[in-house]
C-alpha cells in the first residue's frame, strides 16, 4: 500500500526546469532510495512533494497524493497541520537546520506546542527527553545550543525531531554528507533501527551508491530533472538496465575485494539551460540511436519491479 | 534587471545631476541679485517667488544644486575611502594593528562632530563648500569603518582569501582584489548613507551658520529663509521648495540603494515576490 | 570573562584617548572665552568687561596645557567637572544634572519607540516581501531625507501656530514649577508631543530598512524552512525563527544609539527650545566653555563607551554562539 | 625517483580557543606519489593541508622542502599547492575563472595560458569568462584543480578534491590527478572519507584520530589488513553494497573533545580492545613491516 | 496680572548674582527689578539729567575724579533692614576688591562714608564714565560681607532693595513678586515672568502669540511677524544710544590706507538700504556723517555738522577716485599703480542682519568698479581674526555708552593700536592718527566744557573726512512690549526711558506699568 504518490511532478526555477514530469511511488515502511548526478533535481524533488521548495520555484504540474489528499491543492493551513505530524524531514546541513539561537529544548518542544497543544509540560518534556536517548543523545543535551553540538550530534537532533510526533514519512536530503563513515553508519542504522520499531517509511537521498544499495529497499535514480530508472535496490545494483545507471555502478570503487576497473560515464553533464533534445543523455551515451536524438523517453514499467526511462527497454518491449 | 525602485531612484538623480550641470545656466535670475519684488508668493515672473531682499528663490534652488550634490558625492567618496581604509584593514590585518585601528575608529565616533566641524572650519582659511565636505567626511567614516571591519573579520578567513594567498598573492591585492570587492554591497550602502549623511549635515550646518553661507546651495536658501522666519511670515515658499528637494534627493539615494542591495545580494535578487514555506502550485 | 577582561581594557585605553582628545579639542578652538562672550554679545556688553572677565574665568594666569591636563585629570579623577564660563560660577556637574533629565526622556524614549517601531515594521516588511507593507519602505525613507529642522518647523508652523494644538516650546509651560505632580507629569507629555513624533518619524525608517533587509536575508536560512516543515504557525516562524535571529545587528545599533541619547540632539532642541543638553552644548562651544564642552564630550564619551560595552554583553546574551568564546 | 619533496616533522597546531587540532604529526610525501589521508570529521587532515601549505602557523614542529627549511613564501607556494575542501567557497564568487586562473600564471611567471589549464583539466575554453555561480560543483572543482597546476608545482595538497560531486564525476576527476602525477611526477596528498577511493587511487595511506596519525602503510595493506583498532572500525564501518547482512557492532560514543583530549590513546575511551595503559600512556609506533605501522599498545610486542 | 518678559537666550541656571554677566538674572534682566542703581540715567538721551533713586543727590569734583552721593534714607532691604550709607561704600569697595565683578573697570580708588554721604574718588577722570558710575548698583553688606568669593557667589537669596523678590526658579522661567513694601509707591504689576526661549524664532513666535509680552529680539520683518498679529496693541520702539554698527576697514591693507578711496567708498554705501532690508528697520537710521546717531548725538555735534546728512553720491565718489589717481577701467576700478581694487569682507556664517548688510555693501561697491567678495567664517575665527587685524573689510558695532567717547574711542584711538597678529581690544581697524589720539586724550581729561567741545570738533572732523570706518546704523536699545495688558511703556513720544527689560531703567518702566482697562 502506498503512502505517497507522485504523479507528473514538474517544478520550474524561473525559465529553468529542475524537475520534469515525475511519478514516484512510496510504499508503507520502504527506503526509497534517491540518487542520480548533482544537480539532478533531487532536493528539489524532495522539497517540491512537501512544499517546501524556497522561491524562486514554482510547482509547474502534478499531484502529490497523501493518505487521499492533494498536497498540492492543500490550504496553507491545512498543509501545516499535515507537516511533521506525517511528513517529516531532515535537511541537508544539519549545521544550518537547527534555529542558532534557540536550545535544543526549545525547538523540539516548539513541534509539540504546534501539533499537540493539548499535551502537558511536563509530557512533553518526558517525550524530548525519550526522543534524545533514543537518538543516542545524553538527555542533559536539552539545554545545549546548537553550536555546542558536534556535526554528527545536531544531525541525530534533527532526525529526533523528525520522529518526534511518529509520522508516516521521514524525508532525508543527503543527512551523512561531510560526515565520516563511522558516524554516518551510526547514524543509519538507529535510523534504520526505528523503522522497524515505528514502521514509517523513508525518501533517502545520498550520491553514495553503496550506502543507498546497502540501506534502502529500493531506488530511484535521476539524470537532468528526471526519474530514469527505478527499481529494488539489490535488483539495480546487480543488473542495472538504464545506460546512465550502469555508468553510475561502474564507477565507484570498492573497498573490498579484488580491484575492478571503473568505467565512469564519459563526457559532462548537461546544463539544465541547454537540455539536449530527446533523451538527455543520449550525447553520453554508449548505445544512443537515432531516436534517442529526436523523442524524450517516458519512465515505463519493464517488468513486475522495474521501471526504466530508455528507448532501448522500450524497443525490447515493443517487439515482444 | 533592475527594479522599478531603483529605476525611479536613478530616475531623480539623474535628474538633480542635470540640474547640478545645467542649473546656473538655465536659472532665470542671478541669485544673489536683490530685485524689486520682496517676498512675493510664486508667480509666473517667479516661480518659486522671492526672498525678503528680492531674490528669487527658483535660481538659488537651482544654482544650490550643484553645491549640495558636490559636498555630498566628494564627502561621501572621502569618507567611504577613509572607512575602506580603516576598517578593512583592521579586519584583514588583526592583532595590533587592528586594536589599534578600532581604538581609533571608536574615538572618531565618540569625538562629538560638531565642535570637531567648528575646530576643522576654523583653522581654514576659506570655509567652502570643499573644506565642509572634508570636515564631514572626517566625522562621518568611522561608522563605516567599523561595519566594514566587521565584514572583513568574517571574510578574511573564507576560503577563496586563503587560496589566492595560497597561490602567492600579495596582502596588499589579498585585500584589495579578493576581500574588497566582495564588500562592494556594504560599502555602496555606506557610501549612499554618508551622502544622504553628508548633505543633511551640510544643510543643517549651514542653517545653524556653522557652515559657509557664501556660495549657494539648499542649505543657504533654508538659513536664510529660516533667519529671516519665513514659514512664521507666511512665505513657505521660502522654506518649503529647498526642504522637498533635499527629501528628494535623499529617497532618490534610497531607492538607489535598494537596487544595490538586490543586485549584489543575489539571495534577495531571486527572491522575488515568493513566499517562504509555500511554495506556488501555478499550472500553465 | 576574559574576553569580557580584554573588551574592558580597550574601552578603557579607548576612553583615555578620547577624553584626552575631548580635553584638548576646545583648546584647538581659536578665541578664548571671553573674546567670544564679547562677540556674542555684540556690543551689549561693553570692551571694558574684558578685563574683569578675564579675571572672572580665572584665565588672567598663564598656566601650561600640560599644567591644565593633570590638573583636569586630578578634577576628574575627584568627580570635579569645575565652573561652566557660560552660566559662571554654576557648576559643570550641575549644569548637566539639569539637563540631562530632560534629553534622557525626549531622547531615550523616543529612540526606544523608534526601535521598537522600526523593528516590528521591518519584521513584517521583511516578512512580507513584495506585498503594501514592503511597499511603504520607499515612504518611510522619505521622511528620514528630510532634514530634521525642516520637518520640526514644519511641524510648528502646522500643528503650533496655525491649528494651535500643541505647543511650540519648551519641556513644559513657563509659569509652571518642575514636581513630581501629575500636572506637571500631563504638561510635560504634552510638550514632549511634538519633539517626540518628529523624532520618531524622521529615524524609524532607519531601522526599517536595517530589519527589513535582514528579515528578507534569514527568511532564507535553511532553519525558517525547517522551521516552516515542522508545521510551525506563521507567527512562531516570524518571530522566534526569523526575526530573533534578524534582530542581532540591530541590537548593537540600538545600544549605540541609546550611548548617544546622551549628547541629546541640538536641532530638536533648538526648533523647539527644548531643555536638553545638545542645546546647551552648542551654547559651551560658542562660547569656548571649555569647562562645559569637556563635561559633555566627557558624559558622551563614557555614555557611548558603555553603551559599546553593553552591545558586545547583550550580543553575548542574544546570541549563544558568542557564549562559548565569552565564558 | 621517489625522492623526498615535503616532510613534516612533529607538526603541532593548537588553535586560540584550546582546541588540539594536530599533535605531533609527521609525514613524508614522495615525488610521483599519492598519499591519502583518512579518518573521522574533525580529526585534523584539513589543518595538516593547512599547515603544509604554511597557510596557518604551526605551534611546533617544522617542514622540509626538499630536505631544506623552506624560505620565502612565494617561493614556497610556487612548489606546494592546495585544492581546499569546499569548491564552493574557495573560488572567489565576484572573479571571473579567467581572473582566477591568471593570477597564479602571472605570479610565477609561466608560459601557458589559462586555456591550457583548462584543456587539462577537462573544460571548454568558454568556461573562462563564466563567474563560479555559473558552474556545477564539479566544475568548480576542476577549475580549483587547474588554479593549483598553473604554479607547476611539485606538491599538490588536495583536501577532499571530490567530496561533492557524483560518483561519476569524482571518477574523472581522480583519474585527472592520478594522471598528473604519472606525467608530471606530482607528490599528491589526497584528503578523504570515501576509503575506498584512497584504496583505488593512493600509494600509501595514512589514518588519522584525534589530531593525530595512527596508522600508516601502503594502501591496500592498510585498507584490507587494518591494525588499529580506530582504523578496524573505519573499514568495518564504509558502506559497501556486498556487506554481509551481519552488521557489525559500532561503539556508541562520542569523538574525543580536543580542548581536553584523554592523556593516553585518544581513541581509548571508544576503543573495544582498550587496557588501562591505554588510558595513561600514549602509544608508540610499532613497526607491522613493509613500512606499515601501527601507534597502539597491542602491537608492542610486534615491536619488542 | 503677570507681566511676562521673554529673552531669547538659551536654558539658565540658578544664579541671581547681579555682578556677573553670565548670571540668569543679568542674561534676563531681573537683577534689576531686584537690585537698583544709585541714579538712573537714560541712554537715550545720555545728556538730560538722570533721575535720583537710591542716591537723592550726587556731585562730581570738576575733575571728576570724586563724586559724592547722598543716599536715600528710609530704604528697606527685602530682609527688613534698612539700607545705610555704608551699604553704598561697600558696593563700591566690593567692585575695587573684587576687579572680576567689575564690568566697566572702574578705576576705583577709595569709597568713604563722610557725613551721611558716600565720596568714592577715582584715579582717572571719569567724565566719560560718569553713567556708568551712576548706574553701579547697591547690595547689602550684611549680606556681602560674608561671602568669600563674590565671583564665584551665585547668591541663592537676593537680598535687594527693589520692589520685587525672587519667587520661584526653573531654567525655563524666573518669576519674581511684588514686595509688600518698597521705599516708594508699589508698582501695579503683582509679579514677573522672566522666560528664556532657546532662539530668536521661539521668542518671535511667543511674542506673536502674546505668551510673551515684553522682549528684545531682532526680528526680519517686524510688521507680518509681529505688529501685524495685534496691530492695536503689539507696538516695538527701537531708539538709539551712542553707539553704532559700520563696516570696519584695515588701514594696513592699500590701497584702503588712501582716503580717497574710503571716502568714495563712504559716498556709495547706501545706509537706507541697509536700514530698510539689512536690519529689517529696527536699527536706526544713521544719516549724520560724524557717525553719531540722533537724538541722543544731538547735544554733542560740531556747529558744522548739524545739519549735515549722508547722501549717496556716486558721481561725486567717482570724482575723488580720479583725483586721487585711480582709474575706472570698464568696469573695474585700477588704484594709481595699476593694481585693480578688490575688497574681501568677512563676518560669522550666521550673522544673517550683517551678511545682508555686506550684499548690499557689495554691490553698492561695484558702482564704483570695486569687486567686493563676500566670506563667511565661524564666529571664532572671525572674532581672533577681527582683533588680530587679519581683515580687509568687517561689519562690527563700537562700544556704547554716555558720550562720543565710546564710539570714537574703538575706532580711532592710537593707545590700542597693536601690531598685525597682536590681539587690540580696540581700533582693530589700525586707524593710525596721533591727532585723533591726542584729541580723545583731551576730552577725556578735560575739565571744561571749552575744551570738550573743541576737542569733540577734531574727532568728529577726523570722522567725517579721514573715514576710519564707515557707519552704518546706529546701534538701537529697543524693545517690543504689547499694551494689551499693560500700558505706560516708553516711547518715541515718552521717551522717559530705553524700552529693554534688561537695563537698570527696567524698573522705572515696571513703576509706570498699570493694567490696560
Ligand atoms: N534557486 C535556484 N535558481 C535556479 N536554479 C536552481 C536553483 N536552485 C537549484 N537550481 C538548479 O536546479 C537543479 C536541481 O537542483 P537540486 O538542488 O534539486 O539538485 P540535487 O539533485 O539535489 O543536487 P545535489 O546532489 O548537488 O544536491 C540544479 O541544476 C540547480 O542548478
Ligand atoms: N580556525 C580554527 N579555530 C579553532 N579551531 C579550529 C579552526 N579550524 C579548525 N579547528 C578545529 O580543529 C579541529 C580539526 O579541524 P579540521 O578541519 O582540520 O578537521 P578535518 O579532519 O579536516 O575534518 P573534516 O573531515 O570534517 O573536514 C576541529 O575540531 C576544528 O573544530
Ligand atoms: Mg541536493
Ligand atoms: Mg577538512
Amino acid at each position: 500500500m502506498s503512502v505517497l504518490e507522485v504523479r507528473g511532478l514538474s517544478v520550474d526555477y524561473g525559465t529553468l526546469r529542475a524537475v520534469h514530469d515525475v511519478d514516484l511511488t512510496l510504499e508503507r515502511g520502504e527506503v526509497l532510495g534517491l540518487a542520480g548526478e548533482s544537480g539532478s533535481g533531487k532536493s528539489t524533488l524532495a522539497y517540491a512533494m512537501t512544499r517546501l521548495l524556497p522561491p524562486p520555484g514554482v510547482i509547474r504540474s502534478g499531484t502529490v497524493r497523501y493518505k487521499g489528499f492533494d498536497l498540492l491543492s492543500l490550504a496553507p493551513e491545512q498543509l501545516r497541520t499535515l507537516r511533521w505530524n506525517d511528513i517529516a524531514i531532515v535537511f541537508q546541513g544539519a549545521m544550518n537546520a537547527l534555529n542558532p539561537v534557540a536550545s535544543v529544548a526549545t525547538q523540539l518542544l516548539d513541534v509539540f506546542r504546534a501539533h499537540r497543544p493539548s499535551m502537558p509540560r511536563a509530557a512533553r518534556l518526558a517525550r524530548c527527553r525519550e526522543l534524545l536517548h533514543l537518538v543516542g543523545i545524553s538527555p542533559d543535551r536539552l539545554d545545549s545550543y546548537p553550536h555546542q553540538l558536534s556535526g554528527g550530534m545536531r544531525q541525530r537532533v534533527m532526525i529526533a525531531m523528525a520522529l518526534a510526533l511518529e509520522p508516516e514519512i521521514v524525508i532525508m536530503d543527503e543527512p551523512t554528507t561531510a560526515l565520516d563513515v563511522v558516524m554516518q553508519r551510526q547514524i543509519l542504522e538507529q535510523m534504520m533501527e526505528l523503522r522497524a520499531a515505528l514502521g514509517f517509511s523513508v525518501v533517502f537521498i545520498t550520491h553514495d551508491i553503496s550506502l543507498l544499495v546497502e540501506f534502502s529497499d529500493r531506488i530511484a535514480i535521476m539524470y537532468s530533472g528526471r526519474v530514469v530508472e527505478e527499481a529494488p535496490a539489490q535488483s539495480l545494483y546487480r543488473a542495472a538496465r538504464h545506460p546512465y545507471a550502469t555508468g553510475l555502478l561502474g564507477s565507484f570503487p570498492a573497498l573490498r575485494g579484488p580491484r575492478r576497473p571503473l568505467r565512469g560515464i564519459p563526457g559532462s553533464p548537461p546544463d539544465l539551460r541547454h537540455v539536449p533534445s530527446g533523451c538527455p543523455f543520449h550525447p553520453r551515451c554508449a548505445s544512443a540511436m537515432d531516436v534517442c536524438t529526436a523523442r524524450t523517453p517516458v519512465l515505463a514499467p519493464v517488468d513486475q519491479h522495474r521501471s526504466v526511462a530508455c528507448w532501448l527497454e522500450h524497443e525490447n518491449r515493443g517487439a515482444t | 534587471m533592475v527594479n522599478a525602485k531603483t529605476r525611479a531612484g536613478l530616475a531623480l538623480l539623474g535628474f538633480f545631476g542635470l540640474i547640478a550641470v545645467v542649473g546656473p545656466w538655465i536659472a532665470p535670475y542671478d541669485p544673489s541679485a536683490m530685485g524689486p519684488d520682496l517676498l512675493q508668493p510664486p508667480s509666473g515672473a517667479h516661480w518659486f517667488g522671492t526672498t525678503m531682499t528680492g531674490q528669487d528663490v527658483f535660481s538659488q534652488v537651482l544654482v544650490g544644486t550643484r553645491g549640495v550634490l558636490v559636498v555630498g558625492l566628494v564627502a561621501g567618496v572621502l569618507a567611504t575611502v577613509l572607512s575602506i581604509v580603516i576598517g578593512v584593514s583592521a579586519g584583514f590585518l588583526g592583532g595590533a594593528a587592528d586594536e589599534l585601528l578600532s581604538a581609533l575608529s571608536n574615538i572618531f565616533l565618540v569625538v562629538p562632530a560638531l565642535p570637531l566641524i567648528i575646530i576643522v572650519a576654523s583653522f581654514l582659511p576659506d570655509s567652502g563648500d570643499l573644506l565642509i565636505a572634508v570636515v564631514i567626511s572626517l566625522t562621518a567614516w568611522a561608522w563605516g569603518a567599523r561595519v566594514l571591519r566587521a565584514q572583513t573579520l568574517s571574510l578574511r578567513n573564507r576560503d577563496y582569501v586563503l587560496a589566492a594567498r595560497a597561490t602567492g598573492e600579495r596582502t596588499w591585492r589579498l585585500i584589495v582584489f579578493e576581500v574588497l570587492p566582495n564588500l562592494t554591497a556594504v560599502i555602496a550602502s555606506g557610501f549612499v548613507g554618508t551622502v544622504i549623511f553628508a548633505v543633511l549635515l551640510e544643510i543643517t550646518l549651514s542653517f545653524i551658520g556653522v557652515a559657509s553661507i557664501s556660495n549657494w546651495n539648499w542649505g543657504t536658501v533654508l538659513f536664510w529663509a529660516q533667519s529671516n522666519q519665513a514659514l512664521s511670515q507666511g512665505a513657505w515658499w521660502w522654506f518649503v521648495p529647498a526642504g522637498l528637494c533635499i527629501a528628494f534627493l535623499g529617497t532618490a539615494l534610497a531607492l538607489v540603494n535598494f537596487g544595490i542591495d538586490e543586485y549584489a545580494n543575489p539571495r534577495l535578487r531571486s527572491a522575488g515576490r515568493g513566499k517562504v514555506g509555500f511554495t506556488p502550485v501555478e499550472r500553465s | 570573562m576574559r574576553f569580557l577582561l580584554r573588551r574592558t581594557v580597550f574601552y578603557l585605553v579607548t576612553a583615555w584617548a578620547a577624553i584626552t582628545v575631548n580635553f584638548l579639542l576646545p583648546r584647538l578652538l581659536p578665541g578664548d572665552p571671553v573674546q567670544a562672550m564679547i562677540t556674542r554679545f555684540q556690543g551689549r556688553l561693553s570692551g571694558d568687561a574684558v578685563q574683569s572677565l578675564y579675571v572672572l574665568f580665572g584665565l588672567d594666569q598663564n598656566t601650561s596645557v600640560l599644567e591644565q591636563y593633570l590638573s583636569y585629570w586630578g578634577n576628574l579623577l575627584t568627580g570635579d567637572l569645575g565652573l561652566s564660563f557660560t552660566f559662571f560660577p554654576t557648576p559643570v556637574s550641575e549644569v548637566l544634572g539639569q539637563s540631562m533629565p530632560w534629553t534622557l526622556g525626549l531622547m531615550g524614549v523616543t529612540t526606544v519607540i523608534s526601535f521598537g517601531l522600526g523593528t516590528v515594521i521591518g519584521v513584517y516588511a521583511g516578512w512580507r516581501r513584495g506585498t503594501w507593507v514592503d511597499a511603504l519602505v520607499p515612504v518611510t525613507t522619505f521622511f528620514s531625507a528630510i532634514p530634521y529642522f525642516w520637518l520640526g518647523l514644519i511641524a510648528i508652523a502646522v500643528f503650533a501656530v496655525n491649528w494651535q494644538v500643541f505647543p511650540a516650546a519648551g519641556g513644559y509651560p513657563a509659569g509652571m514649577e518642575p514636581g513630581f505632580s501629575g500636572e506637571f507629569a500631563g504638561a510635560v507629555l504634552y510638550h514632549a508631543v511634538l519633539p517626540a513624533v518628529t523624532i520618531v518619524v524622521s529615524s524609524v525608517a532607519g531601522w526599517i530598512l536595517g530589519m527589513r533587509n535582514m528579515m528578507v536575508t534569514v527568511s532564507a536560512e535553511d532553519y525558517v524552512l525547517v522551521a516552516h516543515a515542522k508545521g510551525l504557525s506563521q507567527r512562531r516562524v516570524m518571530i522566534s525563527y526569523a526575526a530573533r535571529n534578524a534582530i542581532l545587528p540591530s541590537v548593537s545599533g540600538f545600544a549605540l544609539s541609546l550611548g548617544f541619547v546622551v549628547g541629546g540632539t541640538l536641532l530638536v532642541e533648538m526648533v523647539f527650545s527644548y531643555p536638553g543638553i545638545g542645546y546647551v552644548l552648542f551654547q559651551g562651544v560658542n562660547a569656548k566653555d571649555y569647562p562645559l564642552m569637556q563635561g559633555v564630550f566627557l558624559v558622551v564619551t563614557l555614555a557611548v563607551l558603555v553603551a559599546n560595552l553593553l552591545a558586545d554583553v547583550g550580543y553575548l546574551l542574544l546570541d549563544p554562539r558568542t557564549r562559548r568564546e565569552a565564558w | 625517483m621517489n625522492e623526498v619533496v615535503l616532510e613534516a616533522r612533529g607538526l603541532t597546531k593548537h588553535y586560540r580557543r584550546g582546541a588540539r587540532a594536530v599533535e605531533d604529526v609527521s609525514l613524508v610525501l614522495r615525488r610521483g606519489r599519492v598519499t591519502a589521508l583518512v579518518g573521522e570529521s574533525g580529526s585534523g587532515k584539513s589543518t595538516v593541508a593547512k599547515l603544509l601549505a604554511r597557510l596557518v602557523p604551526a605551534t611546533s614542529g617544522e617542514i622540509l622542502l626538499r630536505g631544506e627549511k623552506p624560505g620565502r613564501f612565494r617561493e614556497y607556494c610556487r612548489s606546494v599547492q592546495m585544492i581546499f575542501q569546499d569548491p564552493f567557497a574557495s573560488l572567489n564568487p565576484v572573479h571571473r575563472i579567467r581572473y582566477t586562473l591568471t593570477r597564479p600564471l602571472k605570479i610565477h611567471r609561466r608560459s601557458e595560458t589559462p586555456e591550457q589549464l583548462l584543456e587539462a583539466v577537462q573544460l571548454p575554453a568558454d568556461f573562462l569568462d563564466r563567474y563560479p555561480h555559473e558552474l556545477s560543483g564539479g566544475q568548480r572543482q576542476r577549475v580549483a584543480i587547474a588554479r593549483a597546476l598553473a604554479a607547476q608545482p611539485s606538491v599538490l595538497l588536495a583536501d577532499e578534491p571530490v567530496s561533492m560531486l557524483d560518483v561519476s564525476i569524482r571518477l574523472g576527476v581522480l583519474n585527472l590527478l592520478r594522471d598528473l602525477k604519472e606525467r608530471l611526477h606530482l607528490a599528491v596528498l589526497y584528503i578523504t572519507h570515501d576509503i575506498a577511493s584512497a584504496r583505488y587511487f593512493a600509494d600509501e595511506t595514512f589514518v588519522m584520530y584525534g589530531g593525530q596519525v595512527v596508522e600508516g602503510g601502503d594502501s591496500e595493506t592498510v585498507t584490507q589488513h587494518p591494525a588499529h583498532p580506530y582504523t578496524q572500525l573505519l573499514i568495518a564501518s564504509a558502506p559497501d553494497p556486498d556487506r554481509p547482512a551481519t552488521s557489525t557492532p559500532t561503539p556508541l560514543g562520542e569523538p574525543p573533545s580536543l580542548g581536553s583530549p584523554p592523556d593516553g590513546c585518544r581513541f581509548s575511551p571508544r576503543c573495544p580492545q582498550a587496557t588501562p595503559r591505554c588510558w595513561t600512556d600514549a602509544p608508540p609506533r610499532c613497526s607491522l613491516g613493509d613500512g606499515h605501522w601501527a601507534a597502539c599498545w597491542l602491537y608492542e610486542e610486534v615491536v619488542a | 496680572g503677570v507681566l511676562t518678559v521673554g529673552m531669547p537666550n538659551g536654558p539658565m541656571t540658578e544664579n541671581h548674582n547681579p555682578y556677573l554677566p553670565t548670571s540668569a538674572a543679568s542674561s534676563l534682566g531681573y537683577r534689576y527689578v531686584i537690585y537698583e542703581p544709585l541714579v538712573q540715567t537714560n541712554p537715550v538721551r545720555p545728556t538730560d539729567k538722570g533721575t535720583p533713586w537710591l542716591a537723592t543727590a550726587w556731585e562730581w569734583a570738576p575733575d571728576y575724579r570724586k563724586v559724592t552721593f547722598t543716599p536715600r534714607e528710609n530704604v528697606k532691604w527685602s530682609d527688613g533692614k534698612p539700607m545705610t550709607p555704608a551699604d553704598v561704600a561697600f558696593s563700591f569697595t566690593l567692585l575695587k576688591e573684587f576687579p572680576a565683578l567689575d564690568v566697566h573697570s572702574l578705576p576705583i580708588d577709595t569709597a568713604t562714608v563722610v557725613d551721611g554721604k558716600v565720596e568714592v574718588t577715582f584715579t582717572r577722570a571719569q567724565f566719560v564714565n560718569e553713567l556708568k558710575v551712576l548706574q553701579t548698583i547697591v547690595v547689602p553688606e550684611h549680606v556681602w560681607a560674608a561671602v568669600p568669593d563674590p565671583a564665584t557667589y551665585v547668591n541663592p537669596d537676593p537680598v535687594g532693595t527693589g520692589p520685587y523678590k525672587l519667587k520661584t526658579f526653573t531654567p525655563q522661567t524666573t518669576t519674581v513678586v511684588r514686595r509688600d513694601a518698597y521705599w516708594q509707591e508699589l508698582p501695579k504689576v503683582p509679579e514677573i515672568q522672566y522666560t528664556s526661549y532657546n532662539d530668536n524664532s521661539a521668542q518671535t513666535t511667543a511674542l506673536a502669540s502674546g505668551t510673551s509680552q515684553w522682549s528684545y529680539v531682532f526680528m526680519p520683518n517686524y510688521k507680518t511677524l509681529y505688529v501685524d498679529k495685534d496691530p492695536a496693541n503689539n507696538k516695538l520702539w527701537f531708539p538709539s544710544g551712542l553707539g553704532i554698527h559700520g563696516l570696519w576697514i584695515n588701514h594696513t591693507v592699500a590701497p584702503f590706507d588712501n582716503v580717497a578711496l574710503r571716502q568714495a567708498m563712504n559716498d556709495v554705501i547706501d545706509r537706507d538700504a541697509i536700514f530698510q532690508r539689512g536690519e529689517a528697520g529696527l536699527f536706526p537710521k544713521l544719516e549724520s556723517p560724524t557717525g553719531l546717531p540722533r537724538p541722543a548725538g544731538d547735544p554733542f555735534l560740531a556747529p558744522e555738522y548739524v545739519d549735515a546728512k549722508h547722501e549717496v553720491d556716486v558721481p561725486k565718489a567717482k570724482e575723488r577716485l580720479t583725483a586721487a589717481g585711480f582709474k575706472l577701467d570698464g568696469g573695474a576700478l585700477k588704484d594709481p599703480s595699476g593694481k585693480a581694487v578688490t575688497i574681501e569682507l568677512t563676518n560669522p556664517a550666521g550673522w544673517s542682519d550683517y551678511l545682508t548688510d555686506l550684499d548690499i555693501i557689495k554691490n553698492d561697491l561695484k558702482q564704483i568698479g570695486v569687486e567686493a567678495t563676500v566670506r563667511t567664517q565661524t564666529a571664532d575665527a572671525w572674532t581672533t581674526d577681527f582683533s588680530n587685524g587679519k581683515f580687509q573689510g568687517s561689519m562690527r558695532w563700537t562700544d556704547t555708552g554716555g558720550t562720543p567717547d565710546d564710539i570714537y574711542t574703538d575706532v580711532m584711538n592710537g593707545n590700542q593700536l597693536r601690531p598685525i597678529g597682536e590681539a587690540a581690544g580696540g581700533n582693530q581697524g589700525r586707524y593710525n592718527n596721533p591727532e585723533a589720539t591726542k584729541a580723545l586724550e583731551a576730552y577725556e581729561n578735560a575739565t571744561d566744557d571749552a575744551t570738550r567741545k573743541a576737542s569733540l570738533a577734531v574727532l568728529q572732523k577726523i570722522m567725517v573726512e579721514q573715514v576710519p570706518m564707515i557707519p552704518t546704523s546706529a546701534a538701537p536699545i529697543g524693545a517690543e512690549y504689547t499694551t494689551k495688558h499693560w500700558t505706560g511703556w516708553p516711547s518715541e513720544a515718552d521717551p522717559y526711558a530705553p524700552p529693554q527689560a534688561t537695563l537698570p531703567n527696567a524698573i522705572q518702566i515696571v513703576m509706570r506699568l498699570s493694567p490696560a482697562s
